[in-house]
């Protein structure tokens, strides 16, 4: 049975793999929220602060080094969609007189 | 028992792709976005939820701790998505790195102690996983950190170069090296971790020094692709595939980006990195006084009013001079007259890729009008008017004929060839490669001074709305 | 920690997503080759039949059975990957006047 | 000890995702299968070599079998590499399915019956991928076969349909699908395996019958994906990564090949699967006789050495007439004149998805002169002649305008809009859809019966190679 490391290894390769195939594809017009949208998504290291915090056996530095840690990242979390969804928000196809109610 | 909680990091780690796949087209990024923080939503209640399962029985411990963290987060998270400017995208994204990366450093070091503390012993993979997810982290926090600081002027933009300065980093980063393979092998000299941790920071702080202001958006990418990797490595000392997967496509995604940025300046990573190639060393030269010519707002304005088609060319004085919103009422003048406008984007104009869409996109510019460089090119022979909005190097014809010139072979918007030039900006300064520009001095060239919003404001003025039919 | 089963799984989720991602952007040209070679790929059960085989405590019936799930599978890697062969070789962008030599 | 087979298999898995990565271009494809054969064999050395450490410390017994096996295997193999005719690319394609699928099956029944024969439990997990394994396995074995047989032509080429036909497949399945449940429930109830095995081997059986002949391509892309899900399965029983990674790509394979297949028929899934649509329902109607003009091979000849442009579209018959290399032929001596020659591919064109090209290929066209479909339309107009050369369906423009066809709404070459139509075929009877082609009647349309071979080495015979300046 392969161990831990070489089954992250493998999920990494793959990962590697999605990774570079999608990212070619996105469109040049959207590469700034791009950068923002990948930012929030690896802000997923949430999950290791909220483990290492929530540790019955948490020492009193391990919660104020979780502690910080959580509040950096669900700074990026919540900045980072919200900013990336403002931003990909704004491109339309066609534009709309501002005020001006929508026929079809 | 059913691992639950394995199952919604699959689904979550499936909807993280699914994001990213969706950022293809413009018509599919809202829904990106949303299947994103849905997954993240699920990751987080997941493991909040599933905490006994991850933890062999335990319970969550501590969640004053952790609920008043998340809350401060949001606090000062929405305000930061909701009042920064889009001109100060790139500050912002520079500011995220770091915290993303500080926390990373933050957790695997929580971990080390802890794992010290319990006297549990830390198997030397898990070990070489901290180290690197440590050493990442803190380098780019600092890095990022001083990125911002260049991005936002606060700290001088030029390269800080010294005597010695690769003995320096050579020097410290063997140390830090040491440090890192003593520390694998015996984890409990826990006095270590500091210096180690120290190093780290400093390290990232003399990367970026002998780094131009200018090059920082390339520096931001390369920097995305370490966060990605800290927040991957956390994932490989946790055996956690969900934080494996989302570090691997932040790092890849931080690569491709860099890639491009690199292509379209023509400049290879080794050469952004250590290059101090910038402002400095080319100020010399072209100071001779060339004839050229300018015109004013109302002649500007009446060329194009006569033209059949425009292609507007915008650049980083666009964003400085947040001129999105008044060429916006110059397109809508210019289309309501029949004038055929599009906008020709360089992949590197601005200071951050993807920069003049994002602005464009703020002012309500259908994005079917921005088009590539690649694909615009073959359209300026048949233009009428190139106008040229505070862009400069990304025009500049040297790079396709002097191969003296130090942005020889950077592909270019061939401008030049359209029938008449337009150029706006405030001065003959040169742009970020400090070079000068042939196109200002040829003979269909007119070069309008003025700050950009000023300049096209005083333009439309000139194109008046008439009575639609 | 996940289970052998949740692991394959995210394995697979990967795989599935790198292997869409790149079957489409096949050539059209090829994809009668494409064929071929999945084929020949997919013959990687190999190494399952190869373990059932050479495992000390087989019986009788499982070295029968693995051995002809070799020679099955074997007559795919070795055919699969030569007419695979055969096949892209045939695509060329410029023809070469049969037995006539190649000058610059 | 370092787990070194693990390792081998990750680069094998990366190994195979390059070579499929490599065959997005001819260029690269090459390289593509040497990399993809490189990981293979890296695979099975890695596998013998690591035996000890992947059965927990047993080392490989039974070599004579296994390598008698590999020699058996190697020898069938070459032989059929190398003797099997281009034309018959889709027989060996469904061969190659019933061997693989075949062998997945075997190994899941030998597992099965192995552990119980050692009292080894069989955890519930690891059933459930026996089963499916098994059970794909076996269905996808005769599925092929049958495939197979249909193609090659031994078997009816007609559906077969009867009363309560899906009333008996209904139940089968149902009983398949209890006894399944039984066996995951209860693995010790070993006398059930057999008769699930052939419940399975009767189901691949049964699922092809109601399908016509000419469907088999989009079934062999479908049983493509059976197969590959199988080799999956038994990554999952037996902890292998590479196993799973190897089997999604092909399973994926299968699946987008099966789609766009369909999508080029304009035709769902199901309807391939359940319409048992065919030859038959069609052949009633336009029997009337229609006047058509036709011509000689001089005639023909002389028409194409007058045109500038020439768009030659192959079908089906040039696979039927091996006509590849009097094309190649006609293609020279043509060019040799100074005419434009282009071929337009249709998706479906043939019995498989790029049978043309490959075809074409052998006979050494240059594969730039190969234009998908999309590409070729916009030409049509241009072109002085559209040379439809064993092909029907594909050029039917009933599928544009009669919304009564069964292939209306299926995308067409419009060759209608050429100059000058010819088409090469033996008779006036229909194509795989079965009917009519209103093509044929068309002013500007001349037909040149004869077999699509002989035809063209006629005209080839009419131009003759000219002293070369
Ligand atoms: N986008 C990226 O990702 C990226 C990353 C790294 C580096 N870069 C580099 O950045 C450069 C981008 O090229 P670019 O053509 O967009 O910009 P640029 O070459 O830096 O030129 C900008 C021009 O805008 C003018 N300007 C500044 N403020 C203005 C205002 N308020 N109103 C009107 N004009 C104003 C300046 O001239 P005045 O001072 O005379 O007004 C300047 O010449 C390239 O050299 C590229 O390699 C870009
Ligand atoms: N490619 C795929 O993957 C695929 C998959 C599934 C289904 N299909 C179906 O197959 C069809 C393919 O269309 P197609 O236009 O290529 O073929 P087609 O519509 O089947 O027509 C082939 C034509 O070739 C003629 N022909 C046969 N033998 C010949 C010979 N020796 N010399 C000259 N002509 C000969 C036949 O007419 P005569 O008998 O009068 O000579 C026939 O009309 C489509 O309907 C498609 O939906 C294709």
């Amino acid at each position: 049975m392969p161990s831990n490391l070489e089954k992250a290894l493998f999920v990494f390769m793959l990962a590697t793999f999605v990774g570079l195939e999608i990212i070619r594809k996105v469109s040049p017009l959207l590469h700034t929220p791009l950068m923002s949208l990948t930012n929030a998504i690896s802000a997923i290291s949430v999950v290791g602060a909220i483990l290492i915090t929530g540790n019955e056996r948490a020492t009193d530095l391990t919660k104020i080094l979780g502690f910080v840690a959580i509040v950096a990242v669900f700074t990026n979390i919540v900045s980072g969609f919200l900013i990336t969804d403002r931003m990909v928000k704004m491109f339309k196809k066609k534009p709309q007189a501002a005020g001006a109610e929508v026929h079809k | 028992m059913p691992h639950f909680v394995q199952y919604v990091y699959i689904i979550s780690a499936a909807m993280f792709i699914l994001s990213l796949k969706w950022m293809n087209s413009p018509a599919s990024s809202r829904r990106g976005v949303a299947i994103g923080s849905l997954g993240m939503l699920l990751a987080v209640a997941g493991t909040l939820a599933g905490f006994p399962e991850l933890m062999g029985g335990l319970s969550v411990h501590n969640w004053t701790w952790i609920v008043t963290a998340m809350v401060i987060g949001t606090v000062i998270g929405v305000p930061i998505a909701y009042i920064m400017p889009m001109t100060a995208v790139p500050q912002r994204t520079a500011l995220s790195h770091a915290c993303g990366a500080l926390a990373a450093a933050l957790v695997g070091a929580a971990e080390f102690y802890q794992s010290n503390q319990m006297h549990e012993p830390l198997a030397m993979f898990k070990m070489i996983a901290l180290v690197i997810e440590t050493l990442l982290g803190f380098l780019t926090f600092t890095g990022s950190l001083m990125a911002m600081g260049k991005l936002q002027e606060v700290l001088p933009q030029r390269p800080i170069t010294y005597r010695g300065q690769n003995f320096v980093n050579f020097t410290l980063f063997s140390i830090a090296g040491v440090l890192a393979v003593r520390l694998v092998m015996v984890p409990s000299d826990t006095f270590l971790f500091p210096i180690f941790s120290g190093l780290a920071l400093l390290f990232g702080v003399l990367l970026i020094i002998p780094i131009g202001g200018a090059d920082m958006p390339t520096v931001i990418a390369i920097l995305n692709s370490y966060a990605g990797l800290s927040a991957c490595a956390m994932g490989f000392a946790l055996g956690n595939n969900l934080l494996v997967v989302a570090g691997a496509l932040d790092g890849s995604s931080g690569l491709i980006l860099s890639i491009i940025m690199c292509k379209a300046m023509n400049r290879s990573f080794t050469n952004v990195l250590f290059g101090a190639f910038g402002q400095m060393q080319m100020k010399v030269g072209h100071t001779e006084q060339k004839p050229v010519r300018s015109a004013s707002p109302e002649e500007a304005a009446s060329i194009l009013e006569a033209a059949q088609s425009v292609i507007i060319v915008p650049g980083y004085g666009l964003a400085v001079a947040q001129a999105q919103h008044k060429i916006r009422e110059l397109y809508d003048a210019l289309t309501r007259r029949g004038v055929n406008v599009k906008f020709g984007i360089h992949p590197v104009a601005g200071r951050m890729p993807g920069h003049m869409n994002v602005l464009l996109a703020e002012a309500d510019i259908p994005y079917d009008r921005l088009v590539e460089m690649d694909e615009i090119n073959g359209e300026f022979p048949q233009c009428d008017v190139a106008l040229v909005i505070g862009a400069n190097d990304v025009t500049n014809p040297a790079a396709r004929t002097d191969k003296s010139s130090p942005i020889y072979g950077m592909p270019i918007l061939d401008v030049d060839k359209a029938h008449t030039v337009m150029v706006i900006k405030r001065s003959m300064n040169p742009g970020f490669a400090g070079i000068d520009n042939p196109l200002y001095y040829m003979d269909k060239t007119l070069m309008l001074f003025g700050d950009a919003k000023a300049f096209v404001s005083e333009m439309v003025k000139e194109l008046p709305v008439r009575a639609a039919a």
